[in-house]
């Protein structure tokens, strides 16, 4: 491979990361908080057509309605569907465990520090493990993994690639495209039924690409699961009293 | 042979033979065997781990146990009573030990909601607790602000504070009294306020401490006492030891059978509302016979034995078993032994007092241990002891205006106010609300005529901005503009105390863990909010709240308290969660014992504590003997010693109640009898029951208590549901004045046949998917998001039928309770159309009921009609006026 | 609190019955059809029904593995009661005895195929006497569980193993029928091996009604609760359909050995050897239900 | 020495540690406060119990009585649970308790179908922290506590004190001196069980009362529940 098509390639890469990221970052920002006035604009002008051709048409209502009673309407329901007591809890620990702020969440953050950032909250109760965070973790490491290549230093680019697949893999795989489709099929505005819609088909595409097909059945599996399962600990043997 | 001790091996051994077969009769030794632990320590049973210990005070419901949360990776995964702990003696009740299930639902309420929707619509936007806490003093500070423009502090009464649990050690007071409002409403008349009525002018306290462990003879009052009752913790513990371990004999009246009837000697079921009349026909018996103790009444009461047993005449036992159906010869023979018996005491509580005319039956049944010397003994009937603790200073003088609201001036005994007139105040127009906060409380389903409180609050010109501090979507709750969610009380501050023990302490409720995902202590809020409220501190209101956070102002209240700082102060009690430390318990016997194995002993006597001389200096000796000093009554002179007394106006037990008969109520205990005692013969009553494992409302959403408790069907005698043809578990209609509802026929043999009893615990239309029972309903909204245990292995069906919204309001004109148990209902079988879970209410008979009510007040036509024996001077009645006596 | 907040499941259910009936017909079609084999000389008449015999036996075996595995809490640890041997469970035995007679069905039929006739009758032998065990160690599974009344007596074994007798030469029977490789003496076999073990049912059943009646009071209450919810499992299935029609058939030799009245017969008796199972498993355990 | 068993009978064996359990019935006041905490300590799902309290009335009006008897596994020193278990995953510890080796255990629960006291139950799939399920799950007399010498949770919040825990073969120890000195008796003991948990004293009539199936309409429609959920789910006897 001669340099100059490496550089291509790099550059190639460098474009597909930031790209990805970009979407990352916009279905973190989505799920993670309600839209203010700069989300709404940025949604009514530069995202509007790139949306409508990845399937998500923007509602009447969003892009014509006054700003002000738009967001006001999106707070609504974002806060009825996401945060609101018989909402669709949107913590990998509630999903996991029933309860908020158990394993799962600190299994997260840890993920995060490891990675070098730190959780920090904006409003009470929220958590590591939000879903719109998560989403934000998997940008952030696409744009690192473009930083580094940008940088040249390709070691550092594959141990954050490394890293991004395995928490695509590990944390993300199991529920979130389930959760997904469940969240946009109780869905109030259309706005957030077809985002939700969109982070699942973006997840799904994603996990495609990583995961070999046995481990993507599984994952299609865990997805639809009901109930939870279990998976034997390894402190099952001190539990027996021996 | 041993020539100094000339006894053989075999005598030895025939010694040995013999005193084996009485070994254990020849007494105690000093040597124990090495019991297990009772507890103070918990290990993970997964990972054998020991878990990290942090006390607190629970509050589950009302009586503060002490607990230890146990937390594995800093989440809270146990509680177990505090071993220290003198009320609860290292043991919780169900309820405390799944209290920790709050913490972690995720159906808890994490962050402010603002309305959006209409009111009860369920549309919210979420805010932060600084927006929220913005909010919450812009509409504070518009009231301040019109209060000073119309230059009227009535205004500011506009301000209104109401709940139903206030455990904050004054920090309620503290904050609506900054702000110069004394609208504060409290639960105390849907709750016990009567019994408290009938205490507080009789010997000052508002309830009992009983000696249960070293009685002989209880005499128990409608107190489920092993259920609920107060203190269900501690006196379910003491009165077992007594019953069982001091072969005590327990009496208990109750016309439903819980499970102290269970425990009692003798159950009696009385007509709902006649307990006065046994008590009274109880006093005729000891009086007449001479049973009583005559020094006791000459020495420590305001009566005298003859005049009493003038007064008890009408109260025969003949007379008493035509009104309760208790049997005469057990009225007799229960006084004889109860007279007889020492020591002795009675415990009463929601049964007698919640009824209108319940603190007659209160003082009735109080006075019992009064004529029989039974006060402040050992085994008897004490006064509570507490600690007390005041706000830090400087503190807010209290409010200028009284307010009228749920504490209307029709009644000035009613020291607990009367919350459940709010609602019709202000729909009448004589009040007005222009910021309605809440707090613990949840009208719209623990109140009777629950139905009115909904109205109320769905009606925003008479409720204009309602914001509620709870941090679960109550019935309530949904209808708030507001929510600025607290915390659950494992994660706040508070200073506590209550007299559940005889050996008064000091508890301590703090954060066990940081509050769960940074959301923030009601204290924190309203430090928050009142910087708000007077940011440059020209209010002069923001000098009371100058603290960090909740934790450094309860830090500065343990401060003053007097004895605590020797001991480590506010950092002993985070430590060790109760002060002081009297000793441990004993495992076998539970009394709290010392280093040597010796009972530490709680005092007896108060009354007769002599005063010391720095009490007495400055102190004046009225002619009735009452030792004054400042306006009030310190103590009493008795027989030349100065003692502390009692806590009335005359240092005595005044069984003769002055404050009483000012207003035209007889100063003595007497029976009334109640419309209900007059109903038709198909007609019932209608009463409500508490159970051993829930609260009024904040219990059903917690899964260990849900599985063993979750329907209510109504419990009616096998009699009265054959009369209707009305067989085990039909489908009923349970009509009221009010209303009616749909549910199931419970027929048992442990009910009085005019009664009808349905438990409260049940029946919510809000408090998360478990107590609705709705994840069984819409799988895919409540599916995700919950604990899979609760997603998939609830197995119950049934979450009951809620009772409050068709009992008919009407209270007692002395104390202001709540007639709980007078409802008159029938019953038949649900007809054509009738849906299990129906409830139908009307609001216009609700108002009727209001209005009927108040005409039972000194200030309406019925009293003087029921009061004929009253000898005053009918026409100059005391006028009524705000805030007199509350 | 009302008087029960608690309940409990009956631990085993129709997978267990099922797996009774089925493993108890596969041992007995074992031992039939390689009677011949092991005993020549009049049982040669069995030996068409040898591969029939030979493929029920393997089909069972093949439904019966992941029949008792499905039913396991734990599927993948299908083989620890092998690995981790417990010599006083039943169970134990009974899974080391199942795999070991799947081996001789599977060697049986492989060594037939291939010619080597030396190993068959080691096997035959073997392979009956495993047979044979099925039933009685699902019978003592059910005999030694000492405080279930019913289910605590050496009756239990027996009967399991009488009515593996009749299930398989019915199973056979039936078979033979359909296949119609009828043969006299194969039907005078399979006729005495019937009537037989329908005949001792009978004698059983009444042994069995006995002791519930006159039996301790979780006899009795498990008597009570069949007569209530399995009224017609007991009557109409077992003592009807599984006993006394297969009798009627079968008492008249030269009636009961026709093909048709034979498999009618077999069909009838399948079915009562299965509903007596059933009945015999849920009358012992529901009497503790909720105690 | 019982054969199939890992551990020798300890009751009343000098020099072994046999722990054991009365039940003071006169002081059990029906709290179900030992519910709870046992349900908190083990993370027991809904639907299954560890240990539970019996309720029943009896009499007529105004006669009428209500008995409760706590129930949980009773330990035996002859337990028939363990001899039966294929893989010894239920086994008999030297100081007398029954426990569960969870990583052995298939559940083919012929433990439970041995266990006259229905102490035994399949663990659910779905729990809320505890990882373990499928299994067959009961009482360990709190093993975890009491090897760090507490007692177990349903003891330690018992508020009647009706539970009391200890040491049978300890001569001073509280429980030894009760069953020595009361009258006292254990269930179905005529099952050859030697179960150790010992009742003080229930009359015979009331224990036989508490035994019965539920009659009334709120405990049959709640065993109805509880049936139909279960129907169709695995380990489901096929009851109703």
């Amino acid at each position: 491979m001669t340099l100059e098509m490496k550089k291509a390639e790099t550059a190639k890469m460098i474009e597909e990361n930031r790209a990805q990221a970009g979407i990352f970052t916009l279905l973190g920002r989505t799920l993670e908080y309600e839209a203010d006035e700069a989300f709404l604009e940025l949604l009514r002008t530069t995202l509007r057509e790139p949306l409508a051709e990845a399937g998500v048409e923007l509602p009447d209502d969003l892009l014509h309605g006054p700003s002000a009673e738009v967001l006001e309407h999106l707070a609504v329901e974002f806060t009825g569907l996401f945060v609101a007591p018989g909402a669709i809890s949107p913590y990998a620990s509630v999903f996991e465990t029933g309860a908020m702020a158990q394993e799962p969440s600190s299994r997260v953050n840890h993920w995060y520090t490891e990675a070098g950032f730190e959780f920090r909250r904006m409003l009470s109760g929220e958590f590591p493990d939000h879903v719109g965070t998560m989403l934000g973790f998997v940008a952030a490491l696409y744009s690192a993994e473009a930083d580094c290549l940008e940088r040249g230093d390709d070691v550092a680019a594959e141990e954050t690639k490394v890293r991004r697949e395995r928490f695509l893999l590990e944390e993300v795989g199991g529920w979130v495209p389930g959760w997904c489709r469940i969240a946009a099929s109780v869905a109030g505005h259309p706005f957030y039924e077809r985002m939700l819609d969109l982070t699942g088909r973006v997840l799904w595409e994603e996990l495609s690409m990583i995961a070999p097909p046995r481990r993507l059945r599984e994952l299609s599996d865990l997805n639809a699961r009901r109930p939870a399962r279990l998976e034997s600990s390894p402190e099952f043997r001190k539990a027996s009293g021996l | 042979m041993n020539k100094h001790f000339p006894v053989s091996r075999r005598g030895f051994l025939k010694l040995g033979g013999s005193t084996a077969a009485i070994a254990g009769s020849l007494g105690a030794t000093r040597l124990h065997a090495m019991e297990q632990d009772q507890g103070g320590k918990d290990f993970s049973p997964v990972t054998g781990k020991e878990r990290q210990a942090v006390p607190y005070t629970c509050m589950v419901c009302n009586i503060e146990d002490g607990g230890i949360a146990y937390i594995e990776d800093g989440r809270i995964v146990k509680l177990e009573g505090n071993p220290d702990h003198p009320g609860n003696r290292g043991k919780l009740c169900a309820k405390g030990n799944s209290g920790f299930l709050h913490v972690y639902d995720p159906d808890r309420i994490m962050t402010p909601l603002l309305r959006t929707g209409k009111r009860g619509e369920s549309k919210w936007k979420r805010i932060s607790y600084d927006e929220a806490t913005t909010i919450l003093a812009s509409k504070l500070r518009e009231v301040i602000d019109r209060s000073i423009k119309e230059n009227d502090p009535a205004i500011r009464n506009e301000i209104v504070f109401k709940w139903g649990r206030n455990r904050t050690g004054g920090a309620v007071h503290r904050f609506m009294h900054a702000m110069g409002s004394n609208a504060m409403v409290n639960h105390t008349n849907i709750c016990e306020s009567s019994k408290k009525v009938g205490l507080e002018p009789s010997w000052g306290p508002d309830i009992e401490s009983c000696d249960w462990t070293n009685t002989k003879y209880a005499l128990v009052f409608g107190a489920n006492v092993l259920e609920t009752a107060y203190f269900h913790n501690p006196n379910a513990q003491r009165l077992v030891d007594g019953v069982v371990g001091n072969k005590a004999k327990l009496v208990y009246f109750d016309p439903r059978m819980g499970n102290t009837a269970a425990l009692a000697d003798e159950w009696f079921a009385p007509y709902p509302g006649t307990d006065g009349a046994i008590a009274l026909a109880i006093a005729q018996v000891i009086m007449n016979e001479k049973l009583y103790d005559d020094a006791f009444i000459r020495t420590w009461t305001n009566v005298t034995p003859e005049q009493l047993i003038e007064h008890l005449k009408p109260y025969t036992p003949e007379f008493a078993e035509k009104e309760s159906g208790v049997p005469a010869k057990d009225i007799r023979r229960i006084a004889r032994e109860f007279a007889t018996t020492k020591p002795a005491t009675t415990f009463s509580y929601r049964g007698p007092a919640k009824h209108v005319y319940g603190s007659y039956q209160e003082a009735a049944i109080h006075m019992l241990n009064v004529i029989t010397g039974n006060v402040e003994k050992k085994g008897g009937y004490c006064l509570p002891r507490g600690m007390n603790f005041n706000q830090p200073s400087p503190k807010p003088p209290a409010a200028k205006v009284p307010s009228a609201l749920g504490a209307p001036p029709q009644y000035p005994l009613a020291s607990h106010a009367v919350s459940t007139h709010m609602p019709y105040q202000i729909m009448k127009g004589e009040e007005k609300v222009a910021v309605y906060m809440t707090y613990y409380d949840n009208p719209v389903y623990t109140y009777p005529s629950s139905h009115v409180w909904d109205a109320l609050l769905k009606d925003e010109k008479l409720i204009p901005f309602y914001c509620s501090f709870s941090p679960y979507m109550s019935e309530t709750a949904e209808l708030a503009d507001l929510i600025i969610p607290d915390t659950t009380y494992l994660e706040r501050n508070d200073p506590e105390s209550m007299p559940s023990d005889l050996r008064p302490w000091l508890g301590i409720r703090q954060q066990v863990i940081k509050p769960l995902g940074g959301t923030q202590e009601w204290r924190d809020t309203i430090i928050q909010t009142m910087h708000k409220v007077d940011p440059d501190g020209s209010l002069g209101m923001k000098q009371y709240f100058a603290f960090k956070n909740g934790e450094e102002w309860v830090r500065a209240q343990f401060d003053g308290i007097p004895g605590l700082k020797e001991d480590g102060g506010y950092d002993y009690l985070k430590k060790h969660g109760v002060w002081p430390k009297y000793g441990s318990v004993d495992p076998v016997t539970a009394k709290i014992v010392d280093k040597n194995g010796e009972e530490v002993q709680p005092e007896f006597g108060l009354h007769m504590k002599e005063l010391s001389a720095a009490d007495m200096d400055g102190a004046t000796i009225a002619d009735n003997g009452a030792i004054k000093k400042g306006g009030k009554t310190i103590g009493v002179r008795i027989n030349g010693k100065n003692m502390a007394g009692f806590g009335t106006p005359s240092g005595k037990i005044e069984l003769w109640k002055a404050s009483y008969v000012k207003y035209g109520f007889n100063p003595l205990p007497v029976y009334k009898r109640l419309a209900s005692r007059d109903k038709k013969p198909d007609e019932l009553v209608l009463t409500t029951f508490k159970v051993n494992v829930h609260t009024q409302s904040r219990t059903a959403s917690l899964k260990y208590l849900a599985e063993l408790y979750h329907k209510n069907p109504a419990w009616i005698n096998p009699k009265t549901a054959a009369a209707r043809g009305i067989k085990d578990g039909d489908l009923i209609r349970v009509t009221s004045s009010v209303g009616y509802m749909v549910t199931r026929a419970h027929v048992t043999e442990g009910i009085h046949p005019d009664v009808v009893a349905i438990s409260t615990a049940c029946g919510h239309s809000a408090y998360g998917r478990l107590a609705q029972l709705k994840q069984k309903e819409k799988v895919a909204e409540w599916a995700l998001g919950g604990d899979p245990d609760i997603d998939h292995n609830v197995w119950w069906d049934d979450k009951g039928v809620h009772p409050n919204s068709i009992i008919k309001l009407a209270v007692d004109p002395i104390g202001g309770s709540q007639g709980w148990y007078d409802t008159v209902i029938t019953v038949t079988k649900a007809q054509a159309g009738d849906k299990y879970g129906d409830v139908k209410s009307s609001l216009e008979v609700s108002i009727k009921d209001y209005e009927e009510t108040l005409r039972f007040a000194y200030t309406g036509d019925i009293h003087k009609a029921n009061h004929k024996e009253v000898q005053i001077d009918w026409d100059h009645l005391p006028e009524p006026h705000v805030g007199a006596g509350h | 609190m009302f008087e029960y907040m608690n309940f409990h499941i009956a631990p085993w259910g129709w997978e267990l019955s099922v797996y009774f009936f089925l493993i108890g017909t596969a041992g007995m079609a074992y031992a039939l059809a390689t009677a011949p084999v092991m005993f020549g000389g009049r049982f040669e008449a069995l030996r068409p029904l040898q591969l029939p015999g030979l493929v029920l036996a393997f089909v069972i075996v093949l439904i019966c593995g992941p029949l008792l595995i499905h039913d396991l809490g734990q599927p993948m640890r299908f083989l620890y009661p092998i690995l981790y041997f417990h010599w006083t469970s039943p169970l134990s035995w009974g899974s080391l005895f199942l795999l070991m007679f799947a081996a001789c069905v599977v060697l049986f039929w492989w060594f037939d195929r291939a010619g080597n006739t030396a190993p068959l009758k080691p096997l035959a032998i073997i392979g009956s006497l495993l047979g044979l065990s099925m039933p009685l160690y699902t019978g003592n599974d059910l005999m030694v569980q000492t405080t279930r009344e019913v289910w605590a007596t050496p009756w239990i074994p027996v009967l399991f193993v009488v009515l593996s007798v009749t299930s398989g030469a019915a199973a056979l029977a039936v078979i033979g029928m359909i296949r119609k490789t009828d043969d006299a003496d194969a039907s005078k076999i399979l006729h005495a091996v019937m009537l037989s073990g329908v005949a001792t049912t009978l004698f059983l059943f009444l042994g069995l009604l006995l002791s519930f009646l006159y039996g301790s009071e979780e006899m009795q209450l498990g008597w009570h609760i069949l007569n209530d919810q399995f009224a017609m499992q007991v009557w109409l299935l077992t003592l009807v359909v599984g006993i006394l029609a297969p009798l009627a058939l079968l008492v008249r030799p030269d009636i009961g050995r026709r093909p048709q009245i034979l498999a009618v017969a077999g069909i009838a008796s399948l079915i009562g050897a299965y509903a007596f199972r059933e009945v015999i498993l849920v009358a012992g355990q529901l009497p503790q239900l909720y105690y | 020495m019982p054969i199939g068993l890992q551990a020798e009978p300890s009751a009343g064996v000098a020099g072994k540690k046999r722990w054991a359990m009365v039940i003071d019935l006169r002081r059990c006041i029906g709290c179900m406060a030992c519910v709870a905490a046992c349900k908190a300590e083990y993370d027991v799902p809904l639907g299954v119990w560890r240990t539970i309290v019996k309720v029943k009335d009896t009499g007529q009006y105004p006669n009428t009585k209500r008995h409760f008897l706590p129930r949980l596994c009773n330990h035996c020193d002859n337990p028939p649970c363990v001899r039966n278990c294929p893989t010894e995953a239920t086994y008999k510890h030297e100081e007398g308790y029954v426990l569960q080796r969870y990583e052995r255990c298939i559940a083919c629960r012929t433990c439970m179908a041995a266990c006259p006291y229905n102490a035994r139950h399949v663990l659910p799939n779905s729990r809320t922290r505890v990882k373990i399920g499928g299994v067959v799950d009961k009482c360990t007399f709190c093993e975890h506590r009491v090897s760090n010498n507490l007692v177990p949770a349903c003891v330690q919040t018992c508020l009647g004190r009706s539970r009391i825990f200890g040491d049978l073969n300890d001569p001073n120890s509280e429980v030894h001196k009760l069953v020595g000195g009361m009258p006292t008796v254990t269930l179905k003991s005529e099952k050859g069980t030697k179960p150790q948990v010992y009742y003080i004293k229930p009359a015979q009539q009331i224990v036989n009362q508490i035994y019965s199936p539920p009659e009334s309409y709120a405990a049959k429609s709640d065993a109805e529940a509880f049936y139909r959920h279960n129907k169709g789910r695995q380990f489901f006897g096929g009851v109703l």
